[in-house]
């Protein structure tokens, strides 16, 4: 058993007649693979790991593993491991005991389980503390526990509930490489819950983006990055957040169509509009486009370039972050770590067509534009 | 007008020496920030400034004035909280409003309520001034807190992690916006973060501080580009500079570091002659390494196993082991590399570091 | 509108004599108690008696000689041992079931939890009074009635030496198992969720559960419960002295009831306050040790 | 421990009931019996159906007047009258001296610190009479005997160490943070003392009030011995229905409900803090 599908899962708060917690939530889990489900607190992405799990009861819809369905089976007969946001250790037993704990009730010899607990103590480097107790630990070394425990049993999918969400920077950055290290080595099913989109991208073959209860997007993380399916994917990935400007697609009599903001002529569209997205003309629109791509310069080049009042720059060693105002929005923009600004002057901005990206405004649904505008270049 | 001078200030809890030996200027109307772990002793130093916390032995003046014996009352500081510290069972009104309540200051309740008003218009607060905290999000607690300090114009303004409990994107808007307001504030801040994006964009000096020890004050590029040793260089940068263990050689009467049998030109520099054969590391920024797939024609490299790579949006960070040793580098998003592909690292000789490994001092930073 | 920092240097209390001044007023009080305290160990070694208040002298060691090779002292002290003891077991035992029972939300749980504190709040004389009424010897009594319904024949309870003891504890159990019941549940409900759950994903069963977390992670609870009940049980007197006065035939008598007697009803105030003396040694130890092993358990 | 199998529910049920019944039954058995006549109440097996009658709340408070017997002002009323006095004078003193010892020992550090607190518990556990009989000697001698006075100070035993350290555990429960601000912003610590701490935990002031009243209320072996006939409290006043040639157990049911309702009223007031209030802070409950 490896393959997790869900088909149509809904679940509800307040014993199944409150508001959706999770809303017909339809996603296929491969063998093998590690799927992160993504997005800010609230979204039902913790719920939709329990309900895997078992932990939480399945209102609507049905889960399978590989084709067995496992609805109404308890936790306990479902083979699968679990990693816990605030640890979940038992307080009154020393690391090696919690570690040996899933073994011991599967009455493993205990020369086999001393031999395994010996195993994963070195794969995760906690050797030096198995007879400490938790309240002793840190929390990275609480964490590593945790995941030990979950490892010892060779199940057949493992289960992350934001694991690494109360560890310093320095921690959080050995933790992943571990578990992405793990994921490699052990080659099993891994489901992964986070609302840090910097570790969906580090670790997923594939990102479940959810928001509101719903699925917004399922991809790789190059795809979730450069080919968004809507405003709020495109918001919520990439650090720091995208830039969105309040644009109309105007049309000219010989049939080019060009982006206009705030009045000003931000860009030519390449070849001819979209015959699809003719409705789009004159509505509401939203552009976006990330920090690291919006070319900026002390003096004015292209006739498209537009001129933005500095609010601040930080250089953060390796990289600056110039916030600057255009009309009545501020710019995010990357610039290498020792650029300079002259106090007073504006500074000329360029947004490159290939890099923009356009929402409707309502729905934030992605339009596409043009007939190129599939999947820009990186 | 306000600089704050700290002379031999020691603290101790019981027999735990929190702070040793500390001496440090903050002048005038400088954005002062201290940047250490967990538990280095920064939020104690700060409020020994506020006067909240007791200082064991040493001085501290204010405009030349020593306050170290005075009560926090007494010392015309205000102070930003890390927990925000507001009043549960007072409105957002009286919690602004309860400094300028004290008896001692005398105020007239009309010049109060100017007061409060104006500071609840900028911090863009004044909307919910009858709630209480309970009912505020993070990021609006953070503001009152930030108004109940502006509202008294102090001659010091401390600032413990104010932004610490907020969410990623509320954080860059209040550090902008901090950054912005500053001129307004017109008073000395002394700052305290344990995050050194945070140090690097406010600051107009930084201290590093570590177990109770000042290990370097300087400008953020002085920082940056001359850490004194390597506990300053690896606290600065994400992901943080990376270590490997070597001793100083002599090959051909040129010094050169050795890592296993791996040579590596060193600059000439008389500190480098006179410390040959002492174990030292060579430290490298994270974005001064370049990944090779085929063996570059540079002295600056050394071979490496891929470990595992991170796709993190416009970047990737390659982690490759050298010998024992994991190493990180960024690399382009789209360049993809299999398991334990053999690679080699290459960088320019002039971002090469050095660090003594006995006291840590530096031995080689960039550029020089 | 600068911040005028007033000039005028005014001398607030140093910080340190702050605390002392605080705690003044409660400290008269303490020495108010500890004066009755002083005089009743001084009494200990007179002779003193009630009807002539005139004459004490100094008796050293011969109370305590006394009282010791007296047989009514060992009798009481068994006695009091016997009722605290299974006082405490059978209040930890009852305790934890109603605990676990009421752990879980149902509907009704939270009016029946509010009903729990009925027993501890009335006063325990009126308590002890309101089952003597119910533990009437013939047939009167509502108990025997209903025993009798089911066929056994009445129990004279409170008049029966037999049964004096036992109807005690049934009364001090009525009144404080609410007590232990409270707190095992603020203790359940303190237990973090997600060890639980930890081990239903690693396949534990409910009585693998039970033995390995909820029971060590409730031993605070217990040390907590055992510290009050076994103190109070030890120095129990007023249901004693609302219903059997210590009788029939000494079987309720227990050290604080033989202090009563001897102090108020014989004057012999020297002889009860050894008795006192010696109750107040054994409360004593047991609350030192008791709280400290109370302080210990927590910090695990 | 799930219980979703019916039959772990079933015994649930069973087990709650028996044990409601046990915890319930004598309160409601004597609150049945303060409404029978006179022979139902000794009516011998017991009677469950009766017809309810006040009489004997009548006789214990305004006192009989018919059928011959004489009418003696009943003293139920003024034994009730004297705990209310003796109760709320201790509640109000135990305050005064309890409050600032207990703030003083939540945030000040100073010698004996734990020597004082522990010394205050550990009257909590030692046996009353070795305080009473000492007590009862000095009273004697100071004319004390009988007195409001002499009473009200005798029940600070009870209540004083209660309050202190309760109140010292809702103190400690207040951030140092939120005390160390308004330090900062320009209060001394008498101005933080009753502008921040006390206002914040008014709920726990309130709460230690009703138990500390409820305490003293209930007490009995203090008023037995260093009271006398002026002072006698509500507990002795019940026991006097229990006399040796002939027991009024209907009006000793009567006066039980009369002395155990206000009391019951109070307490469900309170009731999440009863258990923080019964292990002196050490369960936050």
């Amino acid at each position: 058993m490896a393959e997790i599908i869900l088909d149509n899962l809904s679940k509800r708060y307040g014993k199944g007649h409150g508001p959706f917690a999770v809303k017909n939530l339809s996603l296929s889990i491969r063998d093998k693979e590690f799927m992160v489900f993504l997005g800010p607190s609230g979204c039902g992405k913790t719920s939709t790991l329990r309900m895997i799990a078992g932990l939480e009861e399945i209102n609507e819809g049905n889960l399978s593993f590989d084709d067995k369905q496992v609805n109404d089976l308890p936790p306990q007969a479902r083979d699968i491991a679990m990693a816990f946001e605030n640890y979940a250790l038992y307080p009154t037993l020393a690391v090696k005991n919690n570690i040996e704990f899933p073994l011991k009730i599967r009455r493993w010899p205990q020369s086999r389980i001393d031999e395994k607990v010996e195993w994963v103590a070195r794969a995760v480097q906690i050797t030096d503390i198995l007879h400490r107790r938790p309240f002793e630990l840190s929390g990275g070394q609480q964490q590593r526990v945790s995941l030990a425990r979950a490892i010892v049993r060779e199940p057949q999918a493992f289960l992350f509930d934001e694991p690494l969400s109360h560890l310093d920077m320095k921690q959080r950055q050995v933790m992943r490489t571990l578990i992405k290290r793990l994921h490699s080595q052990l080659q099993k099913t891994m489901v992964y819950v986070t609302h840090d989109q910097k570790e969906a991208m580090a670790l997923a073959d594939r990102i479940a983006v959810m928001h509101r209860a719903e699925l917004q997007q399922v991809g790789t993380p190059e795809e979730i990055l450069n080919d968004p399916a809507n405003a709020f994917v495109a918001g919520f990935i990439g650090e720091p957040a995208m830039n969105f400007l309040d644009v109309e697609v105007r049309m000219e009599a010989g049939g080019t169509a060009w982006i206009a903001y705030a009045g000003y002529r931000l860009a030519d569209l390449p070849g001819t509009l979209n015959p699809s997205c003719h409705q789009v003309l004159f509505a509401p629109l939203q552009a976006g486009i990330r920090p690291h791509r919006i070319e900026f310069s002390e003096t004015r080049r292209r006739a498209t370039d537009l001129a933005a009042e500095i609010v601040t720059y930080e250089s953060l060693g390796e990289r600056g972050v110039l916030t600057a105002r255009l009309q009545s929005q501020d710019l995010t923009i990357l610039t290498p770590p020792d650029q300079t600004f002259r106090k007073d002057g504006p500074v000329w901005v360029h947004f490159p067509m290939e890099h923009m990206y356009f929402f409707s405004k309502e729905t934030g649904k992605r339009f596409h534009l043009y007939s190129l505008d599939r999947r820009p270049t990186l | 007008m306000a600089n704050i001078v700290f002379q031999n200030v020691r603290k101790c809890y019981g027999d735990y020496e929190a702070i040793h030996d500390l001496s440090l200027e903050i002048r005038d109307r400088e954005f002062f920030v201290i940047l250490g772990e967990s538990g280095a002793g920064k939020t104690t130093t700060l409020k020994m400034i506020a006067g909240v916390e007791p200082v064991t032995s040493g001085a501290i003046l204010l405009n030349s004035r020593p306050i170290q014996n005075l009560t926090p009352e007494e010392r015309d500081c205000a102070m930003v909280f890390e927990t925000y510290a507001l009043y549960p069972h007072l409105s957002v009104y009286e919690n602004i409003a309860f400094p300028l309540r004290a008896p001692r200051r005398r105020i007239p309740d009309d010049q109060i309520n100017q007061t409060v008003l104006q500071v609840a218009r900028v911090l863009g607060i004044d909307p919910f001034l009858d709630r209480r905290p309970a009912a505020l999000s993070g990021g609006q607690r953070q503001r009152v807190a930030l108004g109940r300090a502006l509202v008294r114009q102090p001659a010091v303004f401390l600032m413990d992690e104010p932004l610490s409990h907020l969410d990623a994107r509320l954080r860059n808007e209040m550090r902008t916006e901090i950054k912005a307001m500053r001129e307004s504030f017109g008073t000395t801040i002394v700052y305290v973060t344990h995050d050194y994006s945070e140090a690097l964009a406010l600051g107009d000096r930084i201290a590093i501080l570590h177990r109770g020890r000042i290990e370097q004050v300087g400008t953020a590029s002085q920082i940056f580009r001359r850490p004194m040793n390597r506990m300053v260089a690896e606290s600065l940068g994400d992901p943080p500079m990376n270590f490997l263990k070597g001793t100083i050689a002599l090959a051909q009467n040129q010094s050169v570091f050795a890592t296993g049998n791996w040579r590596i030109p060193l600059p000439e520099n008389p500190r480098l002659r006179e410390s040959v054969g002492k174990e030292v590391c060579l430290g490298l920024r994270p974005q001064h390494i370049r990944l090779e797939r085929n063996h570059p024609d540079t002295p600056f490299s050394l071979p490496s196993k891929l470990f595992v790579q991170e796709l993190l949006g416009d970047h990737a960070i390659a982690s490759v082991a050298v010998g024992d040793r994991l190493f990180m580098a960024l690399c382009q998003a789209d360049q993809a590399y299999s398991l334990d592909e053999p690679l080699y690292l290459a960088w320019a000789p002039e971002h090469m570091y050095l660090f003594l490994e006995d006291t840590g001092e530096t031995l080689l930073a960039e550029g020089n | 509108m600068t911040d005028q920092v007033s000039r005028a240097k005014h001398p607030n209390p140093p910080q340190r004599s702050l605390p002392y001044l605080l705690t003044f007023p409660a400290m008269i009080a303490l020495i108010g108690i500890l004066y009755p305290f002083v005089l009743g160990v001084y009494y200990t070694f007179t002779n003193y008696t009630l009807t002539e208040p005139g004459d004490i002298q100094w008796v050293g060691l011969a109370n305590y000689v006394e009282i010791f090779k007296a047989i009514d002292f060992w009798k009481a002290f068994g006695v009091t041992f016997v009722f605290a003891a299974s006082a405490v077991m059978i209040e930890l035992a009852l305790g934890l079931g109603v605990a676990l029972l009421l752990k879980d939300a149902f509907p009704g749980v939270r009016i029946l939890r509010s009903f729990l504190i009925i027993p501890m709040m009335i006063p325990p004389i009126v308590s002890a009074l309101m089952w003597k009424v119910i533990l009437l010897p013939t047939n009167q009594g509502v108990l025997n009635h209903i025993l009798g319904l089911v066929g056994i024949r009445p129990i004279a309870w409170l008049g029966d030496s037999a049964t004096a003891l036992v109807s005690l504890i049934l009364i001090d159990v009525w009144i404080y198992s609410p007590f232990a019941v409270l707190i095992f549940l603020a203790g359940l409900q303190s237990i973090p969720k997600e060890p639980y759950e930890a081990a239903q994903v690693d396949g534990a069963s409910d009585w693998f559960m039970f033995r390995k977390l909820t029971l060590p992670l409730l031993t605070p609870c217990i040390v907590l419960v055992t510290l009050f009940r076994l103190i109070d049980s030890l120095k129990v007197f007023d249901i004693i002295y609302a219903t059997t006065k210590g009788g029939p035939a000494g079987a309720t008598t227990t050290l604080h009831i033989q202090s009563y007697f001897e102090a108020i009803r014989w004057f012999r105030m020297g002889r009860g306050m050894v008795y006192l003396f010696v109750l107040w040694f054994l409360c004593f130890i047991f609350s030192k040790a008791l709280s400290r092993l109370w302080t210990k358990v927590l910090i695990r | 421990m799930t219980t979703s199998r019916p039959f772990k529910r079933i015994l649930k049920a069973l087990g709650l009931g028996a044990y409601f019944t046990f915890a319930l039954g004598p309160v409601i058995w004597i609150a049945m019996m303060s409404l029978k006549n006179p022979n139902d109440v000794i009516a011998s097996p017991p009677k469950f159906v009766f017809t309810p009658t006040l009489e004997n709340y009548k006789i214990i408070t305004v006192g009989r007047h018919a059928q011959g017997v004489e009418t003696v002002r009943p003293d139920y009323p003024r034994y009730f009258l004297n705990t209310l006095i003796i109760a709320s004078a201790t509640v109000v003193v135990s305050l005064l001296l309890g409050t600032f010892a207990a703030y003083s020992l939540a945030r000040f550090s100073f010698r004996f610190k734990e020597d004082i607190a522990f010394t205050f518990l550990s009257f909590r556990f030692a046996p009353e009479l070795m305080i009473i009989l000492p007590l009862y000697v000095v009273f004697q001698k100071t004319g004390l005997i009988d007195s409001y006075s002499g009473l009200t100070a005798a029940y600070q035993l009870i209540t004083l160490p209660f309050l202190i350290w309760v109140l010292r555990g809702f103190f400690e429960d207040i951030p140092r943070e939120i005390e160390q601000a308004a330090r900062v912003d320009g209060y001394t610590w008498w101005g933080v003392f009753h502008r921040i701490s006390l206002p914040l935990i008014k709920p726990g002031i309130a709460a230690v009030v009703i138990l500390s009243f409820i305490f003293a209320w209930n007490n009995f072996i203090f008023s037995m011995i260093l009271g006398g006939e002026r002072t006698q409290t509500i507990t002795l006043g019940i026991l006097g229905f229990i006399g040796y040639e002939r027991v009024l157990w209907g009006q000793m049911a009567a006066a039980t409900m009369i002395c155990v309702i206000p009391e019951l009223i109070l307490a469900f007031l309170v009731q999440n803090y009863i258990i923080r209030g019964l292990t002196f802070g050490a369960i936050k409950g």
